[in-house]
């Protein structure tokens, strides 16, 4: 039995890397400029994770294959060393990873999220709501019009609760359901919850932010390729949350500014 | 490992009944600690919600004060209770009842005190949901108020356990409910610095 | 045997309310027409991007329905109802229909009476949610799966209520839960007939989901058609 | 000194009658297998949730018989909704953490054999004991009654994130008296488990028979003593945390719930509340409940894995200072659940750095386990054999913790299923393999008969393979971003990962229906099983010195004295390769000196 426990553990590991050496589920194409850095983060650690989740299944294999129900009886014997080169091997391997992901994970980190936006960035209000994001843009004066909640009115299309009625500058915000933006240029999204807490995640940017109502966070990110993406969210928000979607959109510049012509058009 | 037999040095002793009156006392301190902590938790959302602009602070009602006054006697009234019992060649709970029923009216009268505090800051139109610092006062106040009657229950079955026939109460019943009741002085102490000063 | 005497008696009943209903012009009709003054509020092309199996029903996207006009500034979607003078009826057998299609609720005002069933049913190839938003009736709030059986819901207290879909937030639509069965809802051209009202005083109303309610009282003595014509002041925004 | 020896001191009468023997028993060992019981029921329920959902992920409009009778809303004609599908993850999830990876290995096998293995009569206090378990049992009530309520259970989440969570009926349904049912049966779950944690330490502080110092304790004894450490804290946070959120949902008052929300269409009458303080409360104890469930399985796997390799480990000090630094360190950690829920970007850093740290003490513990295996003689039972794979398990649940303990990485995978994989395996499977390893180990003595063991090791092989194919694939679809909690996948990116669902999902009905095997011999064995000796495993600790079952106050007259460390196998002793813990032969060498 304890061969047959050998055995199987080994092809279990295999099996478990196969997808992964073989890169079958892997990250899609990454469409920002600070993503690369969390790829590379991501491929050291699945390296040394790797290693250390194959070797320790190999050597647990291999020990109960061999030490299992032996013939020669209880004649047992200690693994020289003992505890303190356990205790050594955990400290040097581990102890050097963890310094060694820690530090480098900081890099990675900061590039997201210890550097402001640039002042030129182009602002964008994201709003999440039950179930569904709302952009706004600040449309030909630059300003965003304030948010009055009592005058939210989806029925009427009015999302945010602009009062276009008293708030000049609310009445050119332009109000989209789908986040279009122009490539290569540097985008700060201001995160708003309109009800109850939400995320932001779009994979190809590598980004991921929650909204949390009464505190309005910011994202800043730079597209550096043209398509459509899926922004999904990722914050258990309630019986819609798997239908909470909208579309990542990155024109060229000319094409956004034609996108926004048209939109300011519509409202 | 071989083994070779040689007469073995008995390890101290740690004989059940020793044990018993042990663990009640332990048990009180683990109880005592689990409440700091379950406190400080209140504490860091009090800390939190003070941060958040709308902070309008409240001032309790001045009978507050004079509870306050009850409650610290009763501490004192209890270690009366104590030196009495402990008077004697052995400790003899029942020397010890006229202050242990004194500490327990003052107890009473803390918790009645307090729930004329609430009645007051109703009177002045301030209830639980009113503004984010009656919340906490509230939510404060009852919670120690709740703590403490345990303790009143405590002193009660010690009470009855001394007047009545053959009881003969352990020791380690008396101390433990003193420790508890101490500490119920001393939380309060906090709370009430926590709840009249903005952290 | 039996059933065919059941039968017999059900049929012969049956006859018996159709002389009654057709027993001539039974009393008089309040007729007219809504419309509105100003300019209304521009209504939004929805963007459903985010179900995409509806945003295909819709070549052109269809516009937000607060406000919907027809020619000559005529006001639709408006019901126009007796609030006062008629009796209270028992509602009538018939269901109710209440459909969401294309991510957008048919029809987007639904007048029925008091007690009577509401049918919901789901003809999309998603999940929708109904959610009616009462104050005096029981509020309630269910998912319907596509192709799963339709919602059946009565409710028992006259009242308008505003009816969303929390899965889809653009979509919008309004119960109107009437006392007696002299009610219309204008579409098209605006016009509106509330028949068979016997001689009396009556309260005439008209309701906008937007533009609020408007009355206007009027009697009817013997067999006539009066008149009753609502104009709403519309609002930019 | 000696009398205390000879005659006992009674903590309680022996039980007489059915209702004190059986239902309101002071008794330990009954206590504990009332709450193994609890958590029996609680994982079949939770079990069987599970399939509804992995059934409803891969066949969404298929209707699932019978269903549609018990939930008429919920799952109309069988079809389960969306908000029906995150009822069953939330009561999924609740029941599993709190009412079987809590309960089984800590308060079941904890209260069963903590005060035996130390040599004690019973706990310190019998009474709150029993309190302790019909709180629980209460608070089971209360969640489960969620399911037959109109507007059925909560959908918010075993984490109960507020404002969905404090907001109310609003936000959807199961919003309103479900979430309310929810916080209170967490509430009482709480004071159940402090009044635990409370015997525990006192327990093992105080009655200690003679001669068991702290050093000579088991190591599944330890274990039992630092969780219990830990729960007190973080019940004692969480049990706040839920109170503030009654008064939010009932009260009015705004803990939670900030100023100026919009839900379905009606504006929330509350102010200037911050919904990262819930996160922050519940996660500081929802980290350490990570280890109040794993901890207990490795001290049980210690035991377990000792016995059978008829061999001490390299060393249990290391492996229980390794314990404790875990508990210690599990403190500092809750934050690395919040990386990207708004917190400052420094703390995240600072979050960050313990949680790798903490695997430091856990590759020592497998490290410690696997050098010990070297040159043993491994006695394979079913008892060994899910020690074995929990040591496995533990091994790939704590490898894709490295990923998500760095928030730049976390960025990417936060909630996603490969979080799903990561704490199904170390703290689901791992935790359960532990409890299955104790049950095969301890059924002997706590019900006097011997489980049959051919069915065992089919239970084990079903099982070991099929949580690989279960959770194994939930860490490749992370990678690709597959979003969790989500009842159906409609985004374009998800679909072509279907196939993998579907997979999951048939491996998830044959493992689990493969438990019913292990139901089987444990309720077969319990009347029909042949009967166990005293010490079946050759074993050394106290409980295998005392009758199989044991007397209602365990050692009977005699007070047990202890002369060893639990461990001494591998030598010439008198009843083959072992010593006893109370045989009085003496012992040089041993870890206790």
């Amino acid at each position: 039995m304890g061969k047959f426990f050998g055995v199987i553990l080994v092809l279990i590991t295999l099996v478990s890397a196969y997808p992964i050496v073989t890169h079958k589920f892997v990250q899609p194409v990454d469409i920002s400029t600070h993503g690369h850095a969390i790829d590379e983060q991501l491929a050291d650690t699945m390296a040394e994770a790797g290693l250390a989740f194959v070797g320790a299944q190999l050597l647990l294999a291999f020990f109960v294959w061999k030490f299992s129900n032996r013939k020669d009886g209880s004649k047992v014997v200690h693994l020289p060393g003992g505890a303190k080169l356990m205790v050594a091997t955990a400290f040097i391997f581990i102890g050097t990873e963890v310094l060694a992901l820690g530090v480098l994970g900081q890099k990675a980190w900061a590039d997201v999220y210890f550097t402001a936006p640039k002042p030129d960035a182009m602002q964008i209000q994201a709003q999440a709501g039950q179930f569904a994001f709302y952009f706004r843009y600040p449309g030909a004066d630059g300003r965003f019009g304030p948010l009055h909640p009592d005058k939210i009115d989806e029925g009427n299309q009015n999302y945010f609760g602009l009062d276009p009625a008293n708030d000049v500058e609310a009445r050119d915000d332009i109000v989209t359901a789908e986040l279009t933006i122009p490539i290569n240029r540097e985008i700060h999204l201001l995160l708003h919850a309109k009800d109850v807490g939400h995320s932001f995640y779009v994979r190809e940017l590598r980004l991921q932010q929650d909204f949390v109502p009464g505190l309005d966070l910011s994202l800043h990110f730079t597209a550096t390729k043209t398509g459509k993406y899926e922004i999904v969210c990722t914050q258990l928000c309630g019986l819609g949350h798997y239908n909470m979607k909208a579309y990542l959109n990155v024109l060229a510049q000319d094409e956004f500014d034609k996108w926004l012509k048209d939109r300011a058009a519509e409202q | 490992m071989a083994s070779t037999v040689v007469q073995h040095a008995a390890p101290p002793p740690l004989a059940e009944r020793h044990g018993r009156e042990r663990a009640t006392r332990s048990g009180i301190w683990v109880a005592i600690f689990a409440i700091t902590m379950s406190f400080a938790a209140f504490t860091s959302a009090l800390m939190v919600r003070q941060g958040s602009g709308d902070w309008k602070h409240i001032v309790p009602p001045p009978v507050i004060y004079l509870n306050t006054v009850a409650l610290l006697i009763s501490s004192i009234t209890l270690e009366r209770a104590r030196n009495r019992a402990t008077s004697g060649s052995r400790p003899q709970l029942r020397n010890g009842l006229p202050w242990i029923v004194v500490t327990f009216v003052l107890g009473l009268f803390f918790v009645l005190g307090q729930y004329l505090v609430w009645r007051q800051l109703a009177a002045q139109g301030l209830y639980l949901a009113t503004t984010s610092n009656s919340s906490f006062f509230y939510v404060f106040t009852v919670m120690h108020a709740l703590h403490l009657l345990g303790g009143i229950v405590a002193l009660t079955y010690l009470i009855a356990q001394i007047t009545s026939r053959q009881g003969q109460p352990r020791w380690s019943l008396f101390d433990g409910a003193a420790t508890y009741w101490h500490f119920m002085g001393v939380l309060w102490l906090y709370l009430l610095f926590v709840i009249s000063t903005r952290l | 045997m039996r059933a065919t005497a059941g039968y017999v008696v059900g049929i012969a009943a049956l006859a018996a309310c159709a002389v009654i209903v057709h027993a001539g012009p039974s009393g008089g009709t309040v007729s007219g027409k809504v419309t509105y003054e100003g300019t209304p509020a521009k209504q939004k092309p929805i963007d459903m991007s985010k179900e995409p199996s509806c945003a295909k029903q819709h070549p052109t996207p269809i516009t937000s329905e607060t406000v919907v006009t027809g020619p000559s500034n005529a006001l639709d979607n408006v019901v126009v109802y007796v609030s006062a003078g008629a009796p209270d009826e028992s509602a009538p057998g018939q269901a109710a229909k209440f459909e969401q299609k294309g991510c957008q609720y048919i029809p987007h005002v639904l007048a029925f009476q008091v007690n009577q069933t509401l049918e919901i049913s789901n003809a999309d190839q998603t999940s929708h949610n109904i959610h009616p938003l009462p104050k005096v009736n029981r509020e309630w709030n269910k998912s319907q799966p596509p192709g799963s059986a339709p919602i059946d819901e009565k409710y028992d207290k006259p009242e308008f209520i505003p009816v969303k879909c929390n899965i889809h937030p653009w979509m919008h639509g309004n119960f109107a839960v009437l006392k007696n069965s002299h009610y219309a809802v204008t579409e098209g051209e605006g016009g509106f007939s509330l028949a068979d009202l016997p001689p009396g005083k009556y309260t005439i109303t008209a309701w906008h989901e937007s533009y609020g309610d408007q009355s206007q009282d009027v009697t009817i003595s013997g067999n006539e058609t009066k008149t009753v014509n609502f104009v709403f002041k519309a609002k930019p925004y | 000194m000696e009398d205390a020896a000879v005659q006992p001191v009674q903590v309680h009468a022996p039980p007489e009658g059915f209702i004190r023997k059986f239902v309101f028993s002071l008794d330990h060992k009954m206590i504990g297998k009332q709450y193994y019981g609890l958590a029996l029921m609680a994982v079949f329920m939770g079990m069987v949730l599970s399939w509804f959902m992995r059934f409803h992920l891969v066949w969404p409009d298929a209707k699932i018989p019978g269903l549609g009778a018990i939930a008429p809303t919920g799952a109309p004609g069988g079809v389960i909704t969306p908000e029906y599908y995150l009822s069953l993850l939330t009561m999924h999830g609740t029941l599993m953490v709190f009412f079987v990876l809590t309960n089984a290995p800590f308060a079941g096998f904890g209260n069963y054999f903590l005060p035996i293995q130390i040599g004690a009569e019973d706990m310190a206090f019998p009474r709150f004991n029993m309190m302790s378990f019909w709180t629980t049992l209460v608070a089971f009530i209360v969640l489960v009654s969620a399911f037959f309520i109109p507007d059925g259970p909560p959908i918010s989440g075993w984490t109960a994130y507020a404002p969905l969570s404090a907001v109310g009926k609003d936000a959807g349904p199961g919003l309103g008296w479900g979430q309310n049912l929810w916080a209170m049966s967490i509430a009482l779950f709480c004071v159940g488990q402090l009044l635990g944690s409370l015997n525990f330490i006192a327990t093992t502080l105080d009655l200690r028979a003679k001669g068991m110092t702290l050093m000579r304790m088991p190591i599944c004894t330890w274990a039992w003593f630092i969780t219990s450490c830990i729960g007190l804290l973080a019940f004692a946070v969480l049990l706040p945390a839920c109170l503030l959120l009654l008064l939010d949902r009932m009260a009015g008052t705004s803990f939670f719930i900030p100023s100026g929300l919009v839900v379905s269409d009606r504006l929330q009458n509350h102010a200037g509340g911050s919904p990262l303080l819930w996160q922050h409360l519940f996660w500081f104890f929802g980290h350490p409940e990570v280890y109040i469930a794993i901890l207990p399985a490795v001290g049980i796997v210690s035991h377990v894995l000792i016995t059978s390799m008829r061999k001490p480990l390299l060393s249990a000090k290391v492996m229980i200072y390794s314990m404790m630094s875990i508990g210690f360190l599990s403190w500092m950690v809750w934050g690395h659940h919040m990386f990207v829920s708004g917190m400052n970007p420094f703390s995240s850093l600072l979050f960050s750095f313990p949680t790798l740290t903490i695997t430091i003490p856990a590759t020592i513990i497998t490290l410690i386990w696997l050098g010990s295996l070297f040159g043993a003689n491994i006695q394979i039972n079913s008892a060994s054999l899910f020690a074995l794979g929990f040591v496995s398990m533990f091994v790939s649940g704590g490898v894709s913790g490295f990923f998500l303990a760095q928030p730049s990485i976390d960025i990417y995978l936060h909630a996603t299923y490969f979080v799903v994989g990561h704490f199904h395996m170390v703290m689901g499977v791992a935790a359960i393999f532990g409890i299955l390893s104790g049950t095969y180990f301890w059924f002997p003595k706590m019900s006097g008969r011997m489980m049959n063991e051919t069915l065992g090791q089919i239970h084990f092989w079903i099982t070991f393979v099929g949580t690989y194919c279960i959770f194994m694939p939930f860490h490749y679809l992370g990678l690709v971003g597959n979003v969790r909690r989500y009842s159906s996948f409609v985004d374009d990116f998800m679909a072509p990962l279907m196939p993998v669902h579907k997979f999951i999902s048939i491996a998830a009905f044959i493992t689990g229906a493969a438990q019913l095997i292990f139901l089987y011999n444990l309720i077969h064995s319990r009347f029909r099983g042949k009967i166990a000796p005293e010490n079946p495993w050759n074993a050394t600790s106290l409980e295998w010195s005392i009758p199989s079952p044991p007397p209602w106050n365990n050692f009977g007259d005699k007070h047990p004295v202890v002369f060893h460390d639990p461990y001494q196998y591998g030598v010439k002793g008198s009843k083959g390769d072992f010593v006893m813990q109370d045989s009085p032969e003496q012992v040089v060498g041993g870890w206790d000196k």
